[in-house]
């Protein structure tokens, strides 16, 4: 990527030499006299920038999330929803129950002829809609191609013109084409409708052999072609969203990339406190110094060892194992793995201590954990393994697969809808600057 | 024996340290383990220094700028220096101005997620409670209580977290109190499954000390042990004792 | 969301609302005043919480505490796993005890950064737990296995302990180990109930309409579902698979 | 009475020495031996292994580091021993750096036990990076992909992988792994040329691994540590994997008991205060 807006605007050039520096030096008094500017704004415009900014840095990711898809793919999106629609309806036909793998459609009884029909008609007519979706697709494909190759045009000029050398320039490996951020763009979505054209194929083909095992009334391949169906409908609706970006998506990748960076900037803050207060702690010799002492040696002594490792080419033949082996697997991984095994022993006493029959509550907990934990280990199968046939469902193992399968699965359910919307609320809240509460409330 | 084997043996040993310090944290907090608690938050935050700054600001800042030109980069400054204003009281705000942005992306980010996470866990809870027809009896009334579990077990706990509806209220009251005897049955069941895996960790740690630590390592730290206990005994506890037969308690 | 913000809106407005009573949030004020009671310091950890909707509830409830807390002059340790929820939080500790009219309660070291590395950050917090001695201890925030390693220290030592969480696994470690836990989303609810805010509590009636809505919702799908294996109407199945779609993709 | 009620607040370092010796005791009994019911997911590993062309590499793939390494390890050795008895040529193919060492070594450990030489009967790489890059290369151009083993040996001079130009010359993956990367697998490897693939998850994620079996994606599964302990119950040859389960079975009744004295002694102490 050589720039924002490379072509456009071309102020954005990349320099070389004492100009980049002279620009860079530029830029950080820039920056800084940004900060100083700041420094100088008068209290009353504070608090509305604050707000201004947190809006308009929400607005990006909602905006790019609500507009539903460029202008180019409205058709071709349209034929998309019809295809999966139609193969749902298809799928539907052939199953005797909603969500039930099971069963068949006889085509003898209750009308089976008949849904067996309605199958096959819908069937063609996604077929029909997919076809006219490829087809869409090829068209506006052929389009950005060209698109594709002026931009890369375009940004070839650009680079004799203003002699950027090779290093600055990022080029596409299958073309040596130039890619700045238009034409990354611009190539993604020539590949990603490429890429869609090959899927509708690939599903075009598994439904038509899916419609010619309609009409066979055995359950194993109806089965077989309502998974087919189900997975082709699936997966056309994946093609839908594959295709669906619009003109903020691109800035997506560079808005977290400058968003990484500042964050990166960051962890000095983070060292700096843990530094300080260590520091302090070896200033005035409080009690405990010494570990302070070795928190720092262990601070320096990783962030050398790692730079060593990683940049000095010619370092001694001991820095990498040293680092490696040593530093690395030796000390930190293991004192990581241990402290992730204290659990083992914690959640013996909490089990001990919690699981208690105090109330109805606690005395659930303790029955679902017991089953759990019995229905996982081979100790606790064997004790129901002789229950077969019509009892086998009293096995601990299938009992214990039915508590984390089905009231397990509801509740976590329940809870996360309830989370979703509270965390909706939430971000609505903070987008708008309508949080209340101390640092939200406070003059500046 | 060539020198990485020996350096990998070396590796072993110094895990066997660090393993030995973190449990000991289960008899009692003491100075071995406080010692390692230090030692693990400088590796760790001197790892971190070193990652953020090979994947983050020299990859995504440092090359870019430096290496293919793009001299704009250096503008990040102005972002990335407006954290530093909170150690000023005066010019606090200008911290305030980057995290408003920044939490105005967070919150943008979660619009986002929103409808990806939740639409399909919504459509996946669309069970039909009706027996199915074509599938033996005994299946058919199975599939069907399942579902009827799930969905039941679903709305009851949805219904204990309405907040503005009160609980005393009588058709809230059975609702309400089920759906927090499912999530109580819920949270046990998780707590069950958990076990097994934590199990296996601490397994792995035992396996770690007897196959991968080299046998020489355990005579030397048995006697260490007592050594270290001893000093310990005599010197520090007594110590401590003594002032404290010696002190009232203070605060 | 237009619901969640018309309630805001009439909150603001001056309408009264009701919200039920959330046991764990009303142990909060329980847990500080015995921190005060003891005289020793009080622990509030947010896990391992990045920058985003989690932490910031979390600051608000971190916000309630310190007003709490600077009344009595109680000090309160906030360690921190993130650098940029570290400055954050920092703030907002300032800030509290400022509206408090106490900024001299404000102990700069008190807030401190742990390092990211979830196991790092555990056994710094483990090690902090028993050296203060702590008297009570509040886990709001993102917490993953290090959930069960920081509530049991926080046990073994005498704390009070008060704990919530959006991640739903987490949830029963932190029942088994803690006096008070709230569950799933009353986590979101925590400031309303705290601040009494009008603008929050709309927020929160507005949060119950939307989970209705999504039950609702369900409970249509649950029949359809019902209605779809039995029909064999291809006008009903239209609609109905119509309806499940919306819902799908 | 008294001690019964005592039960009620057992000291929780009692707790935890006694977890401790338990596990660790069983860990390392050797004759030990609890029922052990074989599933199909792992008869059917065990099949596939059992067919597989003796001139075809097997490829296990290493995932995991210390963090899981009680629950993959095991798995890996298993299915090595397995290979190794019938013959088949074993690589070691790892994605993490301390999981690179950990299965080295135990291989290694497994070869020397059983006869076996290194860059003959296995041969190992050492830790690579970016692995969906290296999966793609190696379906085609297995030689460059890779270029050198473990040692640095350029793998024209190692026997075993002498002849293994692309996906032909494989004949299975073994995928061990704590995270969802079977995929990766599956997608590039699996599905395309039908090379079969025994997927070892960790237990927590096993529930997803019945899926991939039911879509005939994957040909086999050991799920977690029972799994491996499984699969030595077929091959006759209890490990570590089987002790380990042993240890897992009686963590596991342990705590259960610990509960159940917790409760009759707050029963106890209940009726005492009563009285």
């Amino acid at each position: 990527m050589i720039g924002i807006t490379m072509i456009p605007a071309e102020v954005f050039v990349p320099k070389s030499g004492t100009m980049l520096w002279l620009l860079v030096a530029a830029m950080t008094a820039v920056s800084i006299l940004f900060l100083v500017i700041l420094t100088q704004v008068p209290s009353r415009y504070r608090k509305p920038m604050v707000m201004a900014a947190t809006f308009i840095c929400g607005w990006f990711y909602l905006v790019e999330f609500a507009i539903p898809s460029p202008r180019d793919a409205v058709t071709a999106n349209s034929y998309l929803r019809k295809a999966e629609f139609n193969l749902r309806l298809a799928e539907h036909s052939i199953t005797p129950h909603y969500g039930d793998p099971r069963g068949r459609v006889d085509p003898k009884i209750n009308g089976g002829a008949e849904r067996i029909k309605k199958a096959r008609e819908s069937v063609d007519k996604a077929h029909l809609y997919l076809s006219k979706a490829a087809e869409e697709i090829a068209r506006i494909r052929v389009l950005r191609e060209k698109d594709y190759i002026r931009a890369c045009d375009e940004a070839e000029r650009f680079k004799n013109r203003y002699g950027l050398t090779e290093k600055m320039i990022e080029r596409s490996a299958d073309d040596h084409k130039i890619i700045d951020l238009r034409t990354k763009a611009l190539k993604k979505r020539v590949s990603d409708l490429g890429e869609a054209l090959s899927k509708i194929k690939e599903n075009d083909e598994a439904v038509m052999s899916a419609a010619a095992g309609l009409s066979d009334s055995s359950a194993s391949k109806q089965r077989e072609a309502r998974d087919v169906l189900s997975a082709a409908a699936d997966g056309v609706a994946l093609i839908r969203t594959s295709i669906s970006d619009n003109f903020l998506t691109k800035y997506q990748p560079p808005a977290s990339n400058i968003l990484s960076v500042i964050y990166g900037f960051s962890i000095g803050l983070g060292i700096l406190s843990l530094m300080t207060i260590h520091g302090k702690n070896i200033a005035k010799a409080r009690p405990g110094y010494y570990n302070s002492i070795a928190f720092y040696a262990a601070l320096i002594i990783m962030a050398v060892a790692a730079f060593l490792n990683e940049y000095w080419k010619s370092a001694p033949s001991f820095v990498k194992p040293m680092f490696q082996e040593v530093l690395f697997n030796g000390a930190l991984t293991s004192l990581q793995a241990t402290m992730f095994s204290l659990v083992a022993f914690y959640i013996v006493s909490a089990a001990y201590r919690a699981f208690r029959i105090k109330s109805a509550e606690s005395a659930l907990m303790m029955a679902a954990a017991f089953i759990v934990m019995l229905g996982i280990v081979p100790v606790g199968v064997a004790m129901t393994s002789g229950l077969h046939g019509n009892l086998s469902w009293l096995r601990l193992d299938n009992i214990q697969n039915w508590i984390m399968t089905v009231p397990n699965m509801a509740a976590q359910r329940g809870m996360a809808f309830g989370i979703g919307v509270g965390g909706l609320a939430m971000a609505l809240r903070i987008w708008l600057s309508l949080e209340r509460g101390s640092y939200f409330d406070k003059q500046m | 024996m060539d020198s990485s084997t020996v350096f990998i043996q070396i590796g072993a040993i110094v895990g066997a340290i660090c393993t030995l310090a973190i449990f000991s944290v289960l008899f009692k907090e003491n100075p071995y383990y406080r010692l390692f608690e230090h030692i693990f938050i400088g590796l760790a935050a001197g790892y971190g220094v070193f990652v953020t700054w090979r994947d983050v600001l020299y990859r995504l800042w440092w090359e870019p700028m430096i290496n293919r030109g793009q001299w704009w980069w250096a503008l990040a400054i102005a972002g990335g220096g407006m954290f530093y204003f909170i150690y000023s009281k005066k010019h606090q705000w200008i911290s305030k101005l980057l995290f408003g942005a920044l939490f105005g992306l967070g919150a943008g980010t979660f619009f986002q997620g929103f409808a990806n996470t939740y639409f399909p866990m919504i459509s996946a809870s669309f069970k039909s409670v009706v027996p199915p027809m074509d599938v033996p009896l005994t299946d058919a009334i199975v599939a069907s209580a399942n579902d009827l579990v799930f969905v039941l077990v679903l709305i009851t706990v949805m219904a204990y977290f309405f907040f503005s509806i009160d609980h005393k209220a009588k058709a809230m009251r059975g609702t309400a109190s089920l759906g927090r005897w499912f999530l109580m049955f819920a949270f046990g069941a998780m707590f069950g499954s958990t076990v097994m895996a934590r199990m296996s960790l601490f397994i792995g740690r035992v396996d770690f000390l007897v196959s991968d630590v080299p046998r020489m390592f355990w005579p030397y730290a048995v006697g260490a042990a007592i050594l270290i206990g001893l000093i310990y005994f005599f010197f520090v506890e007594k110590k401590r004792r003594l002032n404290q037969d010696a002190e009232p308690k203070t605060g | 969301m237009a619901i969640i913000l018309y309630k805001i809106l009439s909150a603001r407005a001056g309408k009264q609302l009701f919200i039920r009573r959330i046991p764990g949030l009303s142990a909060i004020d329980e847990a500080v005043g015995r921190g005060t009671e003891l005289g020793r310091p009080m622990l509030f950890s947010m896990g391992l919480s990045g920058l985003g909707i989690v932490a910031i509830q979390a600051l608000s409830i971190l916000g309630h505490i310190i007003k709490v807390a600077a009344r009595y002059r109680t000090r309160i340790l906030i360690p921190v796993a993130d650098p940029v929820l570290y400055t954050i939080a920092e703030e907002a500790a300032r800030d509290a005890y400022e509206s408090e009219g106490a900024p001299e309660a404000f102990n700069r070291d008190d807030v401190m950064f742990l390092t990211g590395d979830q196991f790092a950050y555990a056994s710094g917090v483990v090690g902090i737990l028993n050296r203060e001695k702590v008297s009570s201890v509040f886990y709001f925030g993102d917490f993953y296995a290090e959930s069960l390693i920081l509530a049991e220290n926080g046990q073994q030592v005498g704390a009070i302990q008060v704990a919530g969480t959006p991640q739903i696994m987490q949830i029963p470690f932190f029942i088994a180990a803690c006096d008070y836990t709230i569950i799933g989303d009353e986590y979101y609810a925590a400031s309303a109930y705290l601040s009494r805010e009008p603008t929050l509590l709309g927020s929160l009636v507005g949060q119950d309409f939307g989970k209705a809505i999504i039950l609702g919702i369900i409970i249509i799908g649950v029949i359809s579902a019902g209605v779809l294996s039995i029909t064999t109407n291809s006008a009903i199945d239209a609609m109905l698979i119509r309806f499940i779609n919306a819902f799908g993709g | 009475m008294d001690f019964l009620v005592r039960l009620h607040k057992i000291d929780r370092r009692v707790m935890y020495v006694v977890l401790a010796a338990v596990t660790t005791t069983i860990l390392y009994t050797t004759w030990l031996r609890q029922p052990i019911e074989v599933t199909p997911e792992v008869r059917k590993a065990y099949q596939t292994v059992e067919h597989l062309p003796k001139n075809k590499i097997v490829l296990v793939s290493i995932w995991w580091g210390p963090g899981t390494v009680a629950e993959n390890r095991p798995q890996m050795e298993a299915i090595v021993r397995h290979c190794f008895k019938r013959g088949v040529p074993v690589v070691i193919l790892p994605w993490d750096q301390v999981g690179s060492n950990l299965a080295y070594n135990r291989v290694e450990q497994v070869a020397k036990e059983m006869g076996k030489v290194y860059g003959k009967d296995w041969a190992a790489f050492g830790f690579r990076p970016a692995a969906d890059q290296a999966v793609l290369g190696l379906r085609s151009d297995f030689q460059g992909t890779f270029k050198r083993d473990r040692f640095n040996t350029p793998l024209s001079e190692i026997p075993v992988m002498k002849n293994v130009k692309n996906w032909q010359q494989i004949g299975a993956i073994v995928e061990t792994t704590p995270s969802g990367t079977v995929g990766l697998w599956i997608n590039f490897i699996g599905q395309p040329y039908k090379i079969p693939i025994i997927y070892c998850p960790t237990g927590v994620m096993v529930p997803e691994g019945y899926n991939f079996l039911d879509a005939g994606q994957i040909k086999g599964m050991l799920p977690g540590l029972i799994g491996a302990a499984k699969y030595e119950y077929i091959l006759k040859q209890p490990g570590f994997a089987t002790r380990a389960a042993n240890a897992l079975s009686a963590s596991h009744v342990l705590i259960i008991l610990l509960i159940i004295l917790g409760n009759l002694g707050y029963i106890a102490a209940g009726r005492r205060e009563n009285r």
